[in-house]
Parts: structure tokens; C-alpha cells; sequence
């Protein structure tokens, strides 16, 4: 374990992650552009959309059914045990709690390109159609929890049909979707004139992810202030919360038949809470729901902590799984 | 030159809400409106500066009733619970006749 | 602090038309003027969208017959044929006499 | 739609004294400020475009009594030896009691 | 012929160009940020250059000369052709048919680069100093096209030389023949070390293609909208243009002794509507103009058109030229 | 020499440069996006540290503590020098000659790139720990020179502290110095999965060293118009001063132990000027030092001087030294 942990914490990303929080506790200016770090990201997307569609070429239809399964049932349970907790346990009104579980029935599409990147480092490489999943459970959780917050709230403003189509449209969709059929559709040789720039595995790839992380690093440390703002349950919550998901995840999945990579990599996407399709949606839905709370959480705590423990404890998990 | 004393409405809010309102311009009057990408602080200033792009500076030449619409709409709708400041001018306009 | 009434005159123009105006600015008086980028709708609202950038907003801070002259030349170059909005208001200027 | 009437001021400046600016701003009073960024020309022009960037605009609704002390600030503080212009207008503001 | 269509129809590039049109299509607010754009194609255009500069140093003067003559033959050519089918046929308004003649006079880099990727894809590699005949290509159809419409008009309120000077120093221009200098300077050694990032056959290259094409998908699709306002002449004028221009470049090409693959780009190029040059040039000289057809035109019809379905029949022309 | 001079001045990068600047001769609007600017600088800069980091981890300390003293010296000594030769010889006022110092005394991270590349093409490798030599050279030359005008001035209307905070958490420092620590402890097999990425002798980090250039060329060129007004003596100092620092900068380098390729680029940074941390740190502290002198002097003379001519001349004086 301690090995994994060490590997983990000496990989490019999470050092550059790392820079990217001590960046700002120095405090210094430094950030990325915005538009570079919208660039960097279209790319990371879109390559992993991509790839997972001349992948998905090979897959046979029997064994991607039940992992698919398995992500649409994660798409439903999280939303909820997150809400029950924060709402029961944790005593947050309905806004806040619906708004928070919005975020950790989604999912982050950079920790889970973290986790591939992980897990393809320790020799577990996951199955192709992983993105596939990822894209399968974007949506659902944040759907499920902005309904649940609209019914009990008056409070719902803004018709909810328009949200939904929003997320469901957003950049991170598009790209991976998109990705995906087009990879699909182009076949091998296509494939191979592009390789070497859209190649998850390729030096370009792992680079623009270690520039990207020392953003993400930046954006997470430059809310580490309102940390304190939101409470030791929140806290708690943003640690222990992944850990649940994480474990069910891998479960689930390793049921489904995947491999310790794709049990792995499916618990962190369980895990991860999504900080760039929940918030707007969020946001315009359920204007009461505080977004120091859900953006501090998602963004400073369980991110990071995913990133930087997280994702060898479900690798270590899915090892028990499938011993 | 001749002009037309019209009201500049300016109201500065959360990126979020940019569409939102042009459209509920249009329904309450407005021929027309400009947006300019802007960040700031206020008393909820973590708030605007919570979700990226932190705010949109939306102005909308308009006649006084239309105005006073646009700012009651906005006082009722959003005050409460977004990051929103409104305030309106009064200014000449060339060709104002165009925008009433 | 003592400050002076001046006029403030606002273009919101489409931006292939930047250079020149503010090249005529500077021939009709104008001392100086600052430039935000922006974008909006208006009756002719597509075409000022049509070519990418979709709008500048020009604002200069000038004399009564400056402000004038402006708004005149704007109107007889610029309003029948491009997607312009022009508009003056009264502004208490810091240093004012420097603008005149 | 009842509003209060308050100041507008509104601070172009170079880049560099964004921070401090608004660091004054507060201290002196104001409860806000939206900043657009912008480029533009002047009587030392070429100094605001030295500073990539160009230039800052900071605009501030506040009391009459603040906007004075700001503008009186920025004239003694700042005008000597950076480029810069403010001034103020009168706005209605909706909920203007909140800025106050 | 459906060989071809199809295999150019399943390339990366064609098929991101789609899903930026079905991005637009499902009303998503996704985009590429401007800067990332511009970015993007001052690398494709750059590199653009330097390779055909790194060229140019191989070939001898005498089997540049006549196609050289050719595209300029072209270039005056078919702002005329254009001009006279808008205005007589097409009756439009004097100011809309030179505003619409001054694109089509003009080039697409974009259309002429995803044609030298279909033709080298199809193993017929075009002359190396095709960018020398791009840039010849780009300025004189829009001088052409805007002195008839400022003579024809009084309304050309503003001295033409300054638009012309803009369009002679536009970014297009500044990267391809500033590209073309240094490569022909710096010579093969300097070329090796370069050659990995620039290379228009390497995999970077063709990944920002691919990028890019999303991009123009979306601006596309962006005015598919204004289809309707065009009515059903210029939609026509759209297609059939292109493939008149086309198969005149193609033969002009042929009988200046170009290569198939030449043929067919010098032919793209001719069938291409310029979309960044021409438009702010028309715009102020021109102001009577129309942007939405001029626009339309060029970006919603004859461009699509190009990447999809007229390559490949420049491509087969040629072929037939030469048989 | 000459062939040096030749070799240097038809590399991509002098080329590029170059091109930069007659975009600017010719009056075109054409520039990179700001932002583009800003994220090619943060991956050459990042790319540096981390690579220097890699390779730290190889160099002993003896063999760097030497050249580290000798890189302090010259952050102390060259301020001092520019400073005097500017207030005594060219009667610059205090506040001009201590804003112009600070500058010099500083260092142009491009200007060590280009340093780098030509040395490393002449096949005289630096030392692997040169980078980290730049981060300890780029802020006491500025801390220096603000310090002395503020002494000498009144108008230090700013608490220094604040300032020299700015400068030591810049972008520069954030890239360099952390790209450094990444690079110290990932170790080599992480660094095998990104150095196709971040190698700094690869050609992404050549091609898009030479995006950059064409950039700096267009910066550069655009402040061409203000020579005029900065008068001959600033502009015979521009030159004259880089050629004492750097023949100071190799020959302590030489003194401290580097090889050609190392004193040859401590020689350069020495000689080159701030163009980015110094500026806006001037601006705040000495607002009455005009701009447009230290400006130009930095970015219009000095930049294209070593550019151009002044590496060479400092490998040839290197050469020298060690023979
Ligand atoms: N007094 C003010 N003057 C100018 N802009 C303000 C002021 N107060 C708030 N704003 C703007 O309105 C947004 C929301 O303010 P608030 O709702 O007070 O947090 C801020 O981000 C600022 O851009
Ligand atoms: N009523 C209005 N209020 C504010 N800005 C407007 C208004 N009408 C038009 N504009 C601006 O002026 C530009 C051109 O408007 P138009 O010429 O009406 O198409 C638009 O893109 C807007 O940015
Ligand atoms: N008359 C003016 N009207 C509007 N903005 C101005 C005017 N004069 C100067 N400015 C702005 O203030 C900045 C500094 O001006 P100056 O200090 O005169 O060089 C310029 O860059 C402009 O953005
Ligand atoms: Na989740
Ligand atoms: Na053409
Ligand atoms: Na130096």
C-alpha cells in the first residue's frame, strides 16, 4: 500500500498538483489563462473520447453490458446516499444538500483521467470502453439530485428542462460523446496518422495533463481559505463520502466483470465529485444552496484527495475484489 | 444634433444568469442590450466570484417605464439570491426614437 | 474636490470599425477614449454578431461641442449603414480642464 | 420601482494599480466595485499601453460623500504620475441602501 | 468515386468538422475559446509555410513558373465568374455580388489544407511549393472583386488602399509567406529539429487539424440558421460554383503541368470562398453588402461542401485529367 | 565567428524573430493572442524547470556550489554597474537609471532558452543544473536596483515588501523553481513518460520556442517607433552593456568550474535584460522612471541584440577563456 501511496505521490501530475496548491498558499498571481486551461481541457476530452472509440471497436457487446449496468446504478445511488448524509446526518437544509449531492453523483472527468493514467502505470490497464462509462455517468446524478431538490423546495425557479439540456449539451458531453464516435467511426488506419498526438499513453497526453493539474492545483489551493468556512462535518463529508462510493464502485464493478484497472478506475468515478457541469446547473436551480459549500468540497477536498490518496486506496480495493 | 433623453439601464450579475436576462429584457421592452465581461467584489462578493467569469455588465438603452420594469423585475427576481447590482442613468441618444 | 461637467460619449460599434472611429475621435477634439470589447443584440443585431468580435465600446470623455460633433458625424457616417448605438451623458471629471 | 439616487465613479487606470486601487476603494468606503477590463489612449497614452494589459476600468457605486473622497484620492495620489482619469455621475440604484 | 467520398467522409477531420455541426444542432453552448482558435491556426498556417519554404529549396524555377501563372490566371478568374453569375443571374445588388465575389475570388487555407492531407492520404503527393501558390492566391481575388463593387457603387466610403494593405498583411498572409522565408533559409539541419513539431504529415499536425475542424464545425453550424435567409439561388450558387472553379483549377493545373495531387489542390483552392480575409474587407468597403449572405455563403455551404463532398471530386477531375 | 554568427542567425529561432519584427515593419495587426503568449511561456518555462530538475538530481553539490556563488555575484554586481553607468555617464535621472538597472540586473528566461538551444546545437551541452543558476539570477538584481531608488528617491510611494513579493512569486519563479522539485523527485522513469513532451532538445520544445520568437519579434517590433525618442546614448548602452556583463558573466563562470556551453549561457543571462518580472515591479515603486526607457531599452535593443548577435559573441568569448 505504502509503495502504491509513494508512486502515486511521486507521479508528475499529483507533484504538479501539489505546485499548483503551494502556488497559491505563497499567494502568489501565477494562473493559467482561462482560455489555455479551456484548450488543455478540450483536448484531454477529446483525446480520451477518441481513444475510447477505436477501443470500443474491439469490445463485444456481452461484456460491456453489465459494467454499463453497474455505472447507471452508481448514477442513481450516489446522488442519494450523498443527500441522505448531508441532509440527515450532516442537518444541511434541502438547497444545500440536494446542490452538494448534485456534485458527487456526477462525476470529474480529470480524476478519472487520473486514475486511467494511475492504473495503466501499475500494469492494470482498463478495459477500452471506459470513457463510455464515464460519459454514462456524467448526468444522471446531478439530474436525480437537482429533482429531488426542486420538488421539496419551492425555490426552483427556472424551468428545470433547460438545465438538464445544458448539462446534457456541455462541453464535457461533446467531447467525449463526440470523441468517442468519431474514434469509433474512422477505424485503425484513420487511428494511426492521429496516434501520436491523441494517444492517452503517449508523452503529449501525460504532458498537458501534468500542465493542467498544476492548474486544477491552483484553482483547488485558492479555495483552501473557505475551508474553514465550511465546517468539520463538510469536511469529513469530502473524505469519507469518496471512500463509500469509491468501495461500492469497485464492487459493483469487479461484479460487472471488469478488471482491477476498470473496477478501479469505475470506483473513482463513483468517488469523484464533478466541479464544472453541477455548479451552473446548480447554481440557476437552486439559488439557496450556498456555493461556498459545494464548490469548496468538491473542489478542495474530495479533489485533491482523490487525486492524491484516493485513487491507489479503490486500486487497492479492486486488488482485494478480484484476489 | 438633436437627440432623445432615454434611461441606460446597467445591472452587473453572475455570469449565469447572462441569457436568462437578455431574454427577460427583450419580453419587458428592450430593443436591444450590451454585455461586456467584467469581475468584482460586493457584500455577497464570494458569491459572483464563486462560479468562473465571476459577473457580465449588461447595459440596455430603454424608455423610463420599460426601465422601471427591468429594475423591478430585477429587485424582485434576483436581488434576493443572486450576486446582482442594477442601477439606470439617464442619457441622449442619437436616433433614440430606434430604441423605444 | 473640485471637478468639471464634461460629456461622456459612448459608441458601441461593430469592431472592424474601431480604428477609424477612433481616428475620427481624435480629429473632431476627442483628447483620448478607452475601449472595452463587447457583445450584444440590437434591431440590426446580427450583423454587428456577423463578423467575430461583434462589438467595441468606445467612450470618450469631451467638451459640450466635441460630444456634439461626434454624435452628428456618428449619425450621418455610421448609423445608416452599421450597427451603431450612440449616446452622451453628463460627467464630473477629475482634472477636467486636460480633456478640453 | 423606488430607487436611491447615489455616485457612480468610475476610475480608468493602468493595470498595475488594480489591487491597490480597490484595496483603497474599500478603505475609503465603497461596498463594491465591477472592473472591465480596457485599452485606450490619452494625453501620455503610450504610458497606459507600456504595461501589457493596457488598462483597468473600475467603476463604484458609493455616497456622495465617498465618491469625493475617492476622486481625491486618485487626483493627489495618482494623477501626477500614472495614467488615469475618473469621474462621477449620479445613478439610481435599486436596493441603493445596500451600497452606502 | 464512392471509394473516395467515403474514405474521405470516415477521415478525422471530416468527421470532427460533422460533430461541430451536430454540436450547433443539439443547441449546445459549447465552443472553442477565440484565442485557442486564432492560436491554432497560426500554427497549421506557420507550419504550413515552413514546410513549403523547406521545399521550395528543391524545386527549380521552371516547374514553378506555370503554375504560378495559373493561379494567378485563377485568381482573376473567378472573382469575375462569381461576380457575373451573382449579379446577372443571380440578380443580386451590385454591393452583394462583389461582396460575395470577393470570397470566392479569394481562398480558404483551412479548405486547402484538409485537401493536401485528402491527396497525400490518397498517395498522391502534391509539389511541394503548393503554399507558394496559396498565398498568390488569397489577396487578388478580393482587390478585383472590391474595385468593381467601389467603382459600380459611390458608397466605397473609405480609401481602398488601407483595406487592401490590411488584406496584404493579414495573419494568413504574415505566417504562410513568413514561413515560406524561413523555411527556404533555414535549410534541411535546422529542418530536422523542427520537422517533429512542424511536419504537415506528423501526427501533431493532423491532431490540431482535427481540433481545428471541430472548431469550424461549430461556426458552421453557428449559421446553418441563415440558410433560409439566403434564399434557394445562392444555396445553389454555393455548390455549383466550386465545382466550376474547381474543374478549372484543376485543368489549368493540369496544363501547368501539376502533378494529380497538385491539380486537386490548386482546384480546392480555386473552389474555396475566403471566410477571414475577405468578410472585414467587405465590410467597411462595402457596407452595403450584406453579411448574412456573403457569410452563409461561404462559411454554412461552399465550405462544408468542400470538406465533404468536393475534394474528392477535384480529386477524380484531376485523376481524369491526367488520364 | 562568422560562420557562428551565420549558424545563429538562420536558426528557426533568429528567423522567426526576425519575421516578427518586419510583421511589424509592414504595419500588420496581426500578434498572438495574449493568452497564447501567456501559455506557451508557462510550458517553455515549466518545461525548463522540470528538465533541470531531472537532471539536478545527477549533479553533485560541489560542482554546483561554485557556480552558484558566481551567479549571486553577478545578480549584485550588474544592477550596481548599469545603475552608475547610467546615472554618472548618461545623466539619467535617479529614477530612470535605477528603473533601467533593475531590468538589467534582472534576466530574460527567453533569452537563456535561445542560449541554451544555440549552445547545445554547437554541441557544447551546459551543465544540467543551469536552471537552476536563472531562478537564483532573475530577482536580487531588482530588489537591488528598486532599493536604491527608493533610498535615493522620496517617491517610493509603496511598501517595497509588497513588491518583491511579486517578483519572487511571479509566473517565472512559480515555473521555474517548482518545475525544479518536480523534476528533483519524480525520478527518471516518471520523467521517461513526459520527456517526449517537456525535453527541452525535442522538437515541440523547439517549435514552439519558435511561435514564441515570432511573438517576441512582434513585441519587440512594435516599440522600434520609440528609439527615436530614447535617445543615443540609451541605445548605444543597450549593446555595449550586455557585451560587459556577458564577457563578465563567462569569465566567472569559466573562474567557477562551467564548461563553454555553461559560462556561455551565465555569460548571457548576465547580459540579458527583464522584460517581464521588472516592468510592472518598476512601475509601482518608481513611478516617475519613464517607461518608455526602460522598456525599450530591454525589449526594442537589448532583447534582439543577443538574439541576434550577443550569444555567439558570448560562446566565442567562452571558447576564449577556456582555451
Ligand atoms: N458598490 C458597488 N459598485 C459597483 N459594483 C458593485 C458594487 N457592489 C457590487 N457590485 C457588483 O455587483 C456584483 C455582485 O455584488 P453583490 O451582490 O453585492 O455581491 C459584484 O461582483 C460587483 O461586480
Ligand atoms: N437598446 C440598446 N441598448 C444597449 N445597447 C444596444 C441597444 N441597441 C443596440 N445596442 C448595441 O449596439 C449594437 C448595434 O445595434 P443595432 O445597430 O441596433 O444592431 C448591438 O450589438 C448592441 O451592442
Ligand atoms: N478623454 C478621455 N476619454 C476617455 N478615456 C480617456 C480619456 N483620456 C484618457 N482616457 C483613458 O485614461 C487612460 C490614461 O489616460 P492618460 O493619463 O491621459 O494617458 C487612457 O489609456 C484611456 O483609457
Ligand atoms: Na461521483
Ligand atoms: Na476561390
Ligand atoms: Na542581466
Amino acid at each position: 500500500m505504502n509503495e502504491i501511496l509513494k508512486a502515486n505521490l511521486l507521479s508528475p501530475i499529483a507533484l504538479a498538483f501539489a505546485l499548483g496548491i503551494v502556488t497559491k498558499l505563497i499567494r502568489s498571481e501565477f494562473s493559467l489563462p482561462k482560455d489555455i486551461y479551456t484548450g488543455l481541457s478540450v483536448y484531454l476530452l477529446f483525446a480520451l473520447g477518441i481513444k475510447g472509440g477505436v477501443e470500443l471497436g474491439h469490445a463485444q457487446f456481452a461484456s460491456v453490458i453489465w459494467p454499463v449496468g453497474a455505472t447507471l446504478l452508481l448514477g442513481c445511488i450516489t446522488p442519494l446516499t450523498a443527500y441522505g448524509t448531508l441532509r440527515y446526518l450532516g442537518r444541511f437544509s434541502v438547497a444545500d444538500a440536494a446542490g452538494i449531492a448534485a456534485h458527487y453523483g456526477s462525476v470529474s472527468a480529470v480524476t478519472y483521467i487520473a486514475a486511467t493514467t494511475f492504473v495503466k502505470g501499475m500494469g492494470a490497464e482498463p478495459e477500452g470502453f471506459m470513457p463510455t462509462l464515464l460519459t454514462l455517468l456524467e448526468s444522471p446524478g446531478i439530474h436525480i439530485a437537482l429533482a429531488l431538490g426542486a420538488i421539496k423546495t419551492a425555490s426552483a425557479d427556472r424551468d428545470i428542462k433547460h438545465v438538464l439540456h445544458e448539462v446534457l449539451t456541455a462541453r464535457t458531453m461533446v467531447l467525449l460523446v463526440g470523441g468517442l464516435l468519431i474514434g469509433f467511426l474512422m477505424g485503425e488506419k484513420n487511428w494511426g496518422s492521429i496516434e501520436g498526438f491523441f494517444d492517452s499513453k503517449g508523452p503529449i497526453f501525460k504532458g498537458v495533463l501534468t500542465v493542467f493539474l498544476l492548474e486544477m492545483g491552483i484553482v483547488a489551493g485558492s479555495r483552501l481559505g473557505d475551508l474553514k468556512k465550511v465546517g468539520p462535518f463538510l469536511l469529513a463529508f469530502g473524505m469519507l463520502m469518496p471512500l463509500v462510493h469509491g468501495a461500492l464502485g469497485a464492487w459493483l464493478g469487479t461484479l460487472a466483470g471488469l478488471s482491477v484497472g476498470g473496477a478501479t478506475v469505475l470506483g473513482t468515478m463513483a468517488a469523484s465529485a464533478s466541479y464544472i457541469a453541477a455548479p451552473p446547473a446548480v447554481r440557476v436551480t437552486l439559488p439557496d444552496a450556498n456555493p461556498t459549500y459545494y464548490l469548496t468540497s468538491s473542489l478542495a477536498i474530495t479533489f485533491p484527495f482523490n487525486i492524491l490518496v484516493g485513487i491507489p486506496v479503490y486500486f487497492q480495493v479492486a486488488q482485494w475484489l478480484h484476489a | 444634433m438633436e437627440t432623445v433623453p432615454l434611461k441606460l439601464v446597467t445591472i452587473v450579475a453572475e455570469p449565469v444568469l447572462e441569457e436568462r436576462l437578455t431574454g427577460e429584457l427583450r419580453r419587458l421592452g428592450a430593443r436591444g442590450w450590451t454585455v461586456t465581461e467584467s469581475r468584482g467584489e460586493g457584500s455577497r462578493g464570494i458569491r459572483a466570484s464563486d462560479i468562473p467569469g465571476s459577473g457580465v455588465r449588461i447595459e440596455t438603452v430603454v424608455s423610463a417605464t420599460v426601465a422601471d420594469a427591468i429594475l423591478g423585475h430585477v429587485a424582485r427576481q434576483y436581488f434576493p439570491r443572486y450576486a446582482v447590482i442594477a442601477y439606470v442613468t439617464t442619457v441622449d441618444v442619437v436616433r433614440g426614437d430606434k430604441y423605444v
